[in-house]
């Protein structure tokens, strides 16, 4: 069901751990399935010199937050505010359908990291402190099936057309 | 070294009985049961001898054994068949929170059509309280469902206490004995149920073939339509060669009943207390005594379980899951949620589930491998070493 | 002798090629596809075969297969599970006549259930005019299901046309191609329909597996709920062995058209030929051009069918008999009292079938075997004497 | 799915045929399924000298018309008139639960033969015409499906509890 690249990154997950005295630290959590990442960076010259990750989550999410990392490294931090999600999965040769929405976690995470490092280098945060982010995914997830491509009507539970879940709680 | 198969639960190996079997019909018998003639009468018998080893498993009449292709089919017809045949009488159903989704689905349309589910919740251990059933019958409730054994945490329902009070008030009982039968001995005369699931799959047939049990006088419609096919209850063309399965593989389940579950409880009970030893902050589920004999629902704390199922595919050892992440459904088990669970505890849950093919020595092997791979991811976790310092 | 086999509409011998696959998966496949370790893998990747085999055989997409238990479940699914996803749309569904029993009898459950259903009629050699269809359509109508071939006497409805109509007026177009499917070429894209059924026994694929075609965005229900199998249309752990036999089917029903059709041809040539130069009194049904090329289907007078096909199996050849006394419902055929004829010819009727496996040797056996059973049974006939002396 | 018996009888029928001054004539048919059977008697002394039918319809009727006359062979009128549906089916060795019905055809039509004979013989009836029956089964069947034991109202065309076919019209 993964890809061999998502296997490996999954298996041998890229630069796992903390960073002690980490310049920015972004932890987005889902609140509907409990998956969470955190982000390290140690930042010089305005460039991710070192970024680790820590991840509660599926196989997806750690080979999502492996690669993510991978791609982040050395680059300057506006090169990876630039790094989508869309960007990881593509890295990663592709997630399985129901997957995708785990590649969401990453991207965001980094993100939150760099945010949080601007915050404190701005003294609007305060160093050791993490920028949280809730994960909540956006509301046109519910209005289209992913299945079927029926429309649905608000916070469906589930599809009234081909009477799938609608994942768009997550 | 071979891979370890301990998810019994999805899927289990053919009983070399039942293989010997399927191949005979795949190269003998390809006739339509329904065809007068001498090929269909060779699929007829064939249909005929399969109907009475399934009947003999749970101790009911040939003509009270439908065949389906699976667990699913025959709790969708016994719900919708029931449901629909009894609309006119009234459109209540009585069911619990921890259901298979294949019950909560079917109701979840059945809502859609204008009926009206009580559904009751379970305790700690995911038992219901027959007194709750009673009290939830109205004049209204044309059906009750509630599965003999649940399927994540194996906890054993009361199924003959609540089938004597539908049987007192009148209301069709089908009980979703998927995940018990072919393992536990079922007496559907003793537990006087209307309706009883089971699928093929959970006792060394083959996947997507079961029966449904039907109480002779029950009244219930078809699901599948059309042909005159098992006494009207069950239209198309008969999966021949799955169905023969079925019944040797519920032959060999009544046959080899004792030492199977002598078996189960062994190695069980070791897979348990060692994995308790070896590795800490654990939670088994399900009712401590009440329980599947060969099933084990163990949450591992800090940690998410497809990651867990994956690693130890890695090392050749296979096991379920229950997180959210591997289902397909991105939702947490909602029978785990049912029992009081946190979400991040049922995230990492993992099912093992034992056959009648495994060995102490592949549970040695599970209790080595585990902790490091548990350790592993762990130290992977943000939410470890927080908790385990505090 | 060996027997000689001619009812290959209601089961056909399974195809080399599909024999040894059964067996592979019997021998080597049991994991559960939905299991993510190397177990469930395995299976998953024999579906995905399958699948794609299966699309390949009607031009549709993998992911608009849809696996099922038969031709029944198919055409429950397409029928009800558009008519429930549709029904504050409307609740009017068009038919024909003709149609086989699985459609017959949803339809007639749904009229319980308050839909609404026109059933059109068939001219003498079944078919049904497409304006009749377009002049039925309301806009209420959420569903017209009619199907591509006859299974009791070969006629070909003009699906193409029809579909033009339900798609210019936005109804669902379902077509059961149980009879056609394997047997003819089918292209799903170039006919534009949105929904239909196959079934693997009607070409050397086994009994009791089917596929549903569903185009992508077609509004439907699934049938059997529960689980996020088969692209969520479709829950319940999927029968791998008779799947993978599907597959293969499909696969060599492809490969082989070509000189399949071409035997049919020849031999269904020499059958109605030969009868009509050896037996009075015969009647052969359905369209004379538009008719499927392996099935022959032959009234005689005077007599009943079941007797002719029982004195035939008794000289070793096989076929059907569409006489009510057969059927297991004692109604005459509705098809064929549906094309105007009357009860007791309906009744004397004989359901020749080709398969690939038929040689010109066997289609000699039955031209010389029944002139003289036919004559048997209309000497023991009340009714023969009176009307040929007449 | 016949017993050996019925398809003994199915393949070699006893008395097949018309007696050509038949002394009496029964026939009896199915509107529905379209199925008759006739049946010649030669009478001498009250006693069934010989006896003769002719069928149309399934392996099944063509059995119980050929065990029917080899059971009302030799015996008097009486003991004929007293033979019933159940007699032949059980001298049949049972007829499947959806044949049940084709046995009622036979003993039918032999009462009808006999009930002809005596009518010829007080001049009730012209020599040379037949009795004939019009088989309708009882309206009793069509209460309570064969299948699952539910009630149904009046003609109900199928059983409303568990969907079968109702057979009443036969
Ligand atoms: C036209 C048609 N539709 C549906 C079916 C039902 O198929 P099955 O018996 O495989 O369920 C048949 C079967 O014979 C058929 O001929
Ligand atoms: C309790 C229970 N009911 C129903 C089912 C559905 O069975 P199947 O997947 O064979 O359709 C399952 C399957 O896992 C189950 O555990
Ligand atoms: S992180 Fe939630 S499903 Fe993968
Ligand atoms: S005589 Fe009518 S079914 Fe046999």
């Amino acid at each position: 069901m993964y890809s061999p690249t998502v296997l490996d990154h999954f298996k041998n997950p890229r630069n796992v751990g903390e960073i002690a005295e980490a310049d920015g630290v972004g932890e987005v959590g889902n609140p509907v399935c409990g998956d969470m990442i955190n982000v390290y960076l140690k930042v010089k010259d305005d460039v991710i010199e070192d970024i680790k990750f820590k991840t509660f989550g599926c196989g997806a999410a750690i080979a999502v937050s492996s690669m993510l990392t991978e791609l982040a490294k050395g680059k300057t931090l506006d090169e990876a505010m630039k790094i989508t999600n869309k960007d990881v999965a593509e890295a990663l040769e592709g997630l399985p359908k129901n997957k995708l929405h785990c590649s969401n976690l990453g991207a965001d995470a980094l993100h939150a990291a760099i945010k949080n490092y601007r915050d404190r280098q701005a003294q609007k945060a305060v160093p050791g402190e993490a920028e949280k982010v809730p994960h909540i995914p956006e509301k046109v997830d519910a209005c289209y099936c992913p299945y079927c491509d029926m429309e649905n009507k608000g916070q469906a539970e589930f599809c009234v057309s081909c009477g799938a879940d609608l994942p768009h709680e997550h | 070294m071979d891979a370890v198969y301990f998810d019994n639960y999805a899927a289990t190996p053919l009983h070399p009985r039942v293989k010997e079997a399927m191949h005979r019909i795949v190269d003998e018998v390809f006739g339509n049961p329904s065809s007068d003639h001498r090929f269909g009468q060779a699929a007829a018998e064939a249909l005929d001898t399969a109907r009475k080893q399934t009947a003999n498993l749970i101790n009911a009449e040939p003509e009270e054994i439908v065949f389906t292709s699976g667990g699913t089919e025959s709790v969708n017809h016994a719900i919708k068949g029931v449901a629909f045949s009894q609309r006119e009488k009234g459109r209540h159903i009585i069911t619990t929170n921890i259901e298979h989704k294949s019950v909560l689905n079917c109701l979840r349309t059945l809502r859609l059509l204008d009926y009206h589910i009580t559904s009751l919740d379970v305790d700690e251990y995911g038992l219901v309280d027959p007194a709750a059933v009673e009290k939830a019958i109205t004049d209204q409730t044309v059906l009750i469902t509630i599965q003999l054994a649940n399927n994540e945490i194996g906890t054993l329902q009361p199924i003959a206490d609540i089938a004597k009070i539908a049987r007192h008030k009148k209301v069709v009982f089908h009980t979703d004995a998927v995940a018990a039968a072919g393992i536990i001995p079922i007496d559907v005369k003793a537990l006087d149920v209307d309706l009883l699931s089971l699928a093929a799959n959970q006792f060394n047939g083959p996947n997507g073939v079961g029966a449904l049990y039907v109480k002779r006088g029950t009244p219930i419609w078809p699901l599948l339509e059309g042909g005159v096919q098992e006494n009207r209850k069950r239209a198309g063309t008969e999966n021949v060669v799955g169905i023969v399965g079925l019944g040797v593989a519920a032959e060999m389940a009544w046959l080899e009943s004792h030492e199977r579950l002598e078996k189960f409880r062994t190695l069980r009970r070791k897979l348990i207390d060692g994995l308790n030893a070896r590795i800490p902050h654990l939670k088994f589920n399900g009712h401590p005594t009440q329980v599947l004999p060969h099933l084990v629902s163990v949450s591992v704390e800090f940690i998410e379980g497809e990651g867990l199922m994956l690693l130890l595919d890695e090392e050749g050892i296979c096991v379920a899951t229950r997180s959210a992440c591997a289902s397909g459904s991105l939702r947490a088990s909602h029978v785990l949620i049912g029992t009081g669970m946190d979400f991040a505890l049922a995230q990492g849950t993992l099912l093992i589930t034992l056959g009648r093919d495994n060995t102490e020595a592949e549970v040695d092997r599970l209790l080595e491998v585990m902790p490091r791979v548990v350790q592993t991811l762990r130290d992977m976790s943000p939410i470890y070493q927080k908790n385990v310092a505090a």
